[in-house]
């Protein structure tokens, strides 16, 4: 082992010794498309979300529940690569909402047993698909969703990096 | 109730769909509260958020099982895989017998669940109270008002009638396990009728022993076709299954498979002509309590309280409680008393050990 | 006399449990919070969810939480409250391939393109109590880093599709557009499917994984693999839009990934390897790892070693079964052990042993070998 | 009366391992055996009188010709008849034995000759007892009769031999030299015994060695030359050849 | 009275193809099919078995003696094709054909067979005399002691010690554990029974015994049998009449005796020149 080794031996100690629980996603990038919007909600804090919903609500608009908040499971189907073939892997809680907001819908799912952040999710969906007047200041704020995941994404990737031990071998090749 | 949780996916739930299937939302949806989204929360159908499906398991759930309910009456003595869900009680401590039980139970029945013979047993005062508080039925300790009845490991000693249903909790659901661990194998013999295997087992326990060891769990052929593991009732139960009145489910969590005994069906525990099955003996022993020679004793271990000699005395008492309290009020109480007619069921009380041939059992009438 | 009926069972029930509860606040510590486990005892949580086959790292922390540290005890939670919902769909499928590794080794090869990322693990360093944790919260020792900007994450080939471009890895048939079989709404009958095995692993028990796999190494099998992989990182999960039918992200489930090849060639005019799997949730690559031997033996499908023979490894692997019926054997048994009495005395009359030993009651733990043999549960 | 008519019998061999060279046994052989008769089979080594009784007991397939036997149930093509029935009529008719003992490891030489009977259903401890009559006229020592044949010498082997071919006293016996190694009071022995042991219902084909056995029990003599018939004499005959010749 | 005929007994292991058989057996040198890699294992094989009458099958491993021998036998292998006709007295119809319940009865009462592998015919755990007793109680005995005295009277038979009968057949020797299974075969009394190598795995000393035992106990009993040998000399002790298969075909048939002393196909001269 040559000393990349050891250096990455020691930086890998020290992510160890970071908490755990960042949770971070992947980031997309256009909150005004429908599917983008969908990962970004599913992505943000609930009491944003809540705050959004709560500022839509504000103006009491008819709203109906099409599909109350409930956790539900999500069976993950996962590829095995040796004979390609799916399998499941186990179930994962998530928690679905769909409503409709002033004859729009919206739906939304956030991850875990999240009622209040599902139904939210649900009405801001709705919200901005009927372009609301609060649009701007979520498009706002899911871009600022957008730009953290990014960011935290590139972190953990970095510092993962950090620990990646590079063989002397490996310099004249690349 | 909304939705089956267990639908496959190519029976997948689209939104769309979802909407115009459910019973309960209309296609609008549910109009809610606006104020705020803690109060369009709130707004909703509680049960929604918190509650449990009736009898627990969702309708779905239920329907299979009930099916597999009915393939296994179908098929008097076969073991029918159903899936098993998992329960709020753990695997071996009556999962498969409760889902089976709250397959069945509807609002009108009246649940009696014992637990090795006991209605006041902590597990199944457990499995009383899962029923209670998610079936909502009206329960019982006494086996002739009972409408379905589950038990580990035991048969009421009073006479089940043809209203009655019985649901045995089951550990093991195979027989054959005991000579040779393999489902695949087992499942094979069963599919030939091949149990030459368990009669050596059996030749084998004479040839060591005298005579055939097995204490319960005893092997038993339903309807001359397929070998079952009765559960682990003693020996003494298993002749009230022979021709019985009642259907008898038999249910296994763990395992996830359930099989039956229809009412009026054969049921024979396998032996031979000149090494005879027997039930347990109970020589010259009668229940102190209720002084009954006639039904499935347990030894107590108690403290004894005039002879200094001994620290402890062995007594004999009725391990079916609820018959036992009946007894103790009166004594000359039947089995059968709550029939119209008698009958000649179950097995008497022998009093000197069998010899080698194994002197049948006497069939000793109700009430003797 | 209180010993044929226990009366009041069920508030007998409730005491012994609010017992339990105290134990939990029976000191002066603060009482630990459910962030904290999910924080801070990862693998604890990681464990319960890979055991109870259900993603849900929140619950996981209550479920640790209320069982005391319990592992299979929280799992057993997980998975009742699991049968109490409702399935929303099943997943598109994902391709492991598109996992972002937070850590990679491969120790087949001492070289693999993207390079040996060995991530947050202590592997590598001595095992020795730290006492500087007994007290206070240390600092985020990488917090002096300075760190190059790599980017957005690699997608890092798979070392399995290097071996199979080189021809020493089968071409799998036309991949079966079949839905997988699940198991936890069909019951598994022997023999059973490859999809089926491997879900049954990935929840398995982490120790009875971890030793049946062992078992095979000890020599009770044939498969000494070799890693080809092990990988820890993020897998997506996705459903299609109900609105656009685009497939969108939900979350990341956090898994640990294994791939070994054996070298037990498959066909002898034409040697390749033979391959094992392992997916697990969460941080766990000691199960991920006994996963991959244990899919390998099955697949060679012997009768002589436990290991290789499916039925034996997947009626034993589940940690809710098994912990079930072992602890089933806690609740009373004196119908059937009475009829156990029963058998032995006759037997023993039959002998001519023991003619006066009923009555005493010293005699009941005696010849523990027919009690121990005997057919009851 | 005849019992077989032995009519064109030719031998073939095709000897595949040889280069697929054609060995020819016998020839164009006919003669008749009449019943009760005792017709000895000689000639040089090699002049096919082996040959001759293998094709009549079937040990040999006979490449063409025919060999009649007159049984009680009618005529039987012994050269072409099925398989089947030459099994039946080697159980209860027709005995052969050849020079050497064929025998069964680790049984011992009593229930060796005592086989055949048992076979044919006699009572057991019955055919031990004929069997040990035989073994007796044969002059195997006592000692010997629990004994496994595989330790004898070469005579004793050769009287427990010609002992099992003689107890079921066949209809048809076919003997291939079954005296060979035996010393001459041990031969006379023999002799006697197939006279007096078989009597006039066993009709006899046999090879032998010795001119002395063929003296002794012979009526008539079929001469071989290389694999062709010479002549079928009395034995008075024969007898002034050799003294001739 | 003729027991067993059978017809055009076929077994293929793979796929098959119209020109399978045509491409294999003696003429063709080998029996894998050229054009579709499938080995015919047994292909065109007539033959009966009268009652009472021990019919030897030749081979070297390989030639299809064993595939034949299963299906007289009414073994099923699930990975073969099988084909053809086997009637038995007393049945209607191809046996190859039957239910499984016919075919269980088949076995359990009048076709037996003696496996060539000791662990395929008997289990070991049981005691020798439970291996004979799963016969009987299979055939539906229920009499305890009727099942000891049977077992009893086997053991006599077959020259194992009776006072061995309770002990587990794991600790008895070679020779005692094949002769278990002939008693086991012979215990329902059936008309016929089939031995696949019965010295495989017995001493030389011991070979001899167990099958003068069989020999004997066979004209006693007067139960056919079709014995299935790689070694002539096996045949030749028991066989009335032998078959001799090579590349899955019957190359040669006839007396044993003419088959020993008088082969006529090349490859039968050359197997009896071979033995040392």
């Amino acid at each position: 082992m040559n000393p990349e080794g050891e250096r990455a031996i020691e930086s890998t100690e020290r992510i160890l010794m970071q908490s755990f629980g960042r949770g971070s996603t992947e980031c997309m990038v256009d909150p005004h498309d429908r599917s983008d919007r969908f990962e970004l909600i599913a992505a943000c804090e609930g009491a944003t979300l809540a705050q959004f919903a709560n500022d839509v609500l504000d103006g009491d608009p008819p709203l109906s529940v099409r599909q109350e908040p409930r956790p539900q499971l999500l069976m993950q189907q996962v590829r095995d690569p040796v004979e390609r073939r799916p399998f499941n892997l186990g179930e994962v809680l998530v928690t679905p909402a769909e409503v409709e907001l002033e004859g729009t819908r919206g739906f939304a799912m956030v991850p875990g047993k999240g009622e209040r952040a599902a139904l939210s999710g649900a009405i801001v969906d709705a919200a901005v698909a009927a372009d609301h007047e609060e649009t701007p200041a979520i498009i706002a704020a899911l871009e600022d969703v957008a730009a953290r995941q990014r960011e935290q994404r590139r972190r953990d990737w970095s510092q993962s990096k950090h620990t990646a031990v590079e063989f002397e071998t490996m310099e004249g090749q690349e | 109730m909304n939705d089956l949780p267990t639908q496959r996916s190519r029976e997948r739930v689209t939104m769309t769909e979802h909407t115009t299937t459910d019973d309960v939302l209309p296609d609008e949806g549910t109009p809610v509260a606006t104020d705020s989204v803690d109060a369009a929360l709130e707004s909703l159908d509680s049960d929604g958020l918190e509650g449990y499906n009736y009898a627990y398991l969702d309708e779905h759930t239920k329907r299979e099982v009930r099916r597999s309910v009915l393939k296994a009456v179908a098929i008097p003595g076969h073991q029918v895989p159903y899936a098993s869900r998992p329960m709020p009680l753990a695997r071996g401590w009556g999962t498969g017998g409760i889902q089976a039980s709250l397959s069945i139970l509807g609002p009108e029945d009246t649940f009696k669940v014992i637990d090795q013979g006991a209605d006041e047993s902590i597990n199944a005062a457990n499995i009383r109270r899962l029923a209670e508080n998610t079936a909502d039925v009206p329960t019982t300790t006494d086996t002739t008002e009972a409408d379905l009845i589950q038990s580990r490991h035991r048969i009421p000693e009073e006479v089940l009638t043809d209203e009655q249903r019985l649901v045995l909790q089951v550990p093991i659901t195979d027989a054959l396990r005991t000579v040779d661990p393999s489902d695949a194998a087992n499942r094979r013999r069963h599919a030939h009728k091949n149990y030459g295997k368990m009669w050596v087992h059996l030749y084998e326990n004479v040839v060591e022993y005298g005579e055939i060891k097995i204490s319960s769990r005893y092997p038993t052929m339903v309807a001359g076709r397929y070998l079952m593991d009765p559960s682990p009732i003693p020996r003494w139960d298993v002749p009230k299954l022979d021709h019985a009145d009642h259907l008898t489910v038999l249910a296994a969590g763990r395992e996830a498979r359930l099989y039956a005994v229809p009412p009026h069906t054969e049921v024979e525990p396998l032996a031979f002509d000149d090494r005879q099955f027997t039930v347990e003996r109970f020589p010259e022993q009668a229940c102190h309590a209720c002084g009954s020679t006639d039904t499935y004793l347990v030894e107590v271990s108690e403290e004894a309280t005039e002879d200094g000699d001994n620290a402890f005395e062995t007594r004999y008492a009725c391990n079916d409680a609820s018959f036992c309290a009946k007894r103790r009020k009166n004594p000359d109480l039947p089995k059968d008393h709550h029939l119209e007619e008698a009958v000649d069921w179950g097995p008497g009380t022998p009093d000197a050990p069998t010899d080698d041939a194994g002197t049948p059992v006497e069939q000793g009438g109700a009430g003797e | 006399m209180g010993y044929v009926a226990v009366t009041a069972g069920e508030e007998l029930i409730e005491r012994a449990e609010q017992l339990f509860e105290k134990q939990r606040i029976d000191d002066d510590a603060d009482d630990i919070g459910v962030d904290q486990i999910e924080g801070q005892l990862g693998r604890l949580t990681a464990q319960a969810m890979s055991e109870g086959g259900l993603y849900a790292p929140r619950l996981a922390a209550l479920a640790v939480k209320q069982a005391q540290g319990d592992t299979v005890e929280a799992a057993f939670l997980l998975r009742a409250y699991r049968s109490t919902l409702e399935r929303f769909d099943e997943t598109t499928t994902v391709d492991p391939g598109e996992m972002i590794a937070t850590r990679r080794v491969s120790p087949a090869f001492k070289d693999i393109p993207g390079g040996q990322i060995l991530g947050a693990t202590k592997d590598y360093t001595q095992r020795l109590l730290d006492f500087d944790l007994a007290d206070g919260s240390p600092e985020d020792p990488t917090a002096e880093w300075e760190l190059d900007d790599e980017g957005d994450p690699e997608r890092l080939t798979n070392v399995t599709e290097l071996l199979r471009e080189e021809g020493l890895l089968h071409e799998p048939d036309e991949p079966a557009v079949d839905e997988p079989n699940d198991t936890t709404r069909e019951s598994i009958t022997h023999p059973p499917e490859r999809d089926e095995v491997l879900q049954e692993l990935a929840r398995g028990e982490t120790g009875a994984v971890t030793a049946l796999g062992y078992s095979a190494l000890r020599g009770y099998g044939q498969v000494h693999p070799t890693l080809a992989e092990v990988r820890v990182g993020r897998l997506p999960v996705r459903i299609e839009h109900p609105y656009t039918g685009a497939e969108v992200t939900v979350t990341h489930t956090e898994v640990t990934e294994s791939e070994a090849v054996v070298p037990v060639y498959e066909k002898r005019e034409d040697p390749q390897f033979a391959f094992g799997y392992g997916l697990t949730f969460g941080r766990n690559e000691r199960k991920a790892i006994g996963m991959t031997i244990l899919d390998a033996s099955i697949q060679l499908d012997g009768d002589d070693e436990p290991a290789e023979n499916a039925e034996f490894v997947l009626d034993t692997v589940d940690g809710t079964d098994s912990f079930g019926f072992i602890e089933h054997l806690k609740l009373p048994h004196y119908v059937t052990f009475q009829s156990i009495l029963d058998r032995i005395r006759a037997i023993r009359e039959r002998k001519g042993l023991s003619e006066q030993s009923r009555v005493e009651t010293d005699e009941r733990p005696a010849d523990s070998a027919v009690a121990g043999t005997s057919d009851d549960d | 009366m005849t019992v077989l008519s032995v009519d064109g019998l030719s031998k073939t061999f095709d000897m595949h391992v040889l280069g697929d060279t054609q060995v020819v046994g016998l020839d164009d052989v006919s003669f008749d055996v009449r019943e009760g008769e005792f017709l000895a089979v000689v000639g040089e080594s090699g002049s096919g009188k082996s040959s001759l009784l293998k094709c009549l007991y079937r040990t040999y397939d006979p490449s063409s010709g025919e060999v009649v036997y007159h049984s009680p149930d009618g005529d039987i093509d012994l050269a072409s008849c099925p398989d089947r029935t030459v099994i039946d009529l080697r159980g209860d008719s027709i005995g052969y034995t050849s020079q050497f003992l064929d025998e069964i490891p680790r049984v011992p030489a009593v229930d060796v000759v005592a086989r055949p009977l048992i076979e044919q259903g006699v009572d057991r401890e019955d055919a031990r007892s004929v069997a040990r009559d035989l073994l007796s006229a044969l002059s195997v020592p006592e000692s010997l009769w629990q004994a496994y044949p595989a330790t004898f010498s070469g005579g004793e082997r050769q009287r427990v031999n010609l002992a099992q071919a003689l107890a079921p006293k066949p209809d048809l016996l076919l003997l291939d030299e079954p005296t060979s190694a035996l010393d001459p009071d041990t031969r006379r022995a023999a002799i006697d015994l197939l006279s007096t042991y078989l009597g006039s219902e066993t009709t006899v084909v046999g090879v032998f060695h010795n001119t002395d056995v063929v003296d002794a029990v012979a009526d008539r003599v079929v001469v071989l030359d290389d694999g062709r018939l010479q002549r079928v004499v009395p034995t008075e005959a024969y007898d002034e050849e050799v003294v001739l010749g | 009275m003729t027991l067993l005929e059978a017809r055009d007994l076929q077994t293929r292991y793979g796929p098959g193809c119209p020109r399978c058989v045509e491409s294999t057996g003696d003429r063709a040198g080998t029996n894998q099919c050229p054009h579709c890699g499938s080995v015919v294992a047994c292909a065109d094989a007539d033959l009966s078995v009268e009652a009472g009458e021990v019919v030897g099958i030749v081979g070297e491993s390989g030639s299809g003696k064993s595939s034949l021998a299963e299906l007289l036998a009414l073994e099923r292998d699930d990975d073969a094709t099988t084909a053809g006709e086997v009637h038995y007295a007393g049945h209607d119809g191809n046996l190859l054909e039957v239910d499984y319940e016919t075919r269980h009865d088949l076995r359990t009462g009048e076709i037996a067979l003696v496996h060539q592998h000791i662990r395929d015919g008997l289990n070991l755990e049981f005691t020798g005399g439970g291996n004979v007793a799963e016969k009987l109680l299979s055939a539906g005995q229920r009499s305890y002691e009727d099942v000891r005295a049977r077992i009893r009277e086997l053991f006599d038979e077959t020259e194992i010690p009776v006072a061995r009968m309770d002990d587990p057949t794991s600790t008895y020797s070679g020779g005692m554990q094949r002769r278990v299974q002939i008693a086991r075969a012979l215990a329902t009394d059936p008309d016929l029974v089939v031995l696949d190598e019965p010295t495989t795995g017995l001493d030389v000393s011991v070979q001899a015994r167990v099958l003068d035992m069989f020999r004997r106990v066979q004209r006693e009993e007067g139960v056919a049998a079709i014995v299935v040998s790689h070694d002539l000399s096996v045949v030749r002790l028991l066989a009335d009449r032998t078959l001799v298969m090579r590349h899955g075909r019957i190359v040669e048939s006839g007396l044993t005796d003419r088959i020993m002393e008088d082969p006529h196909h090349e490859y039968t001269q050359t197997l009896i020149n071979s033995v040392i």
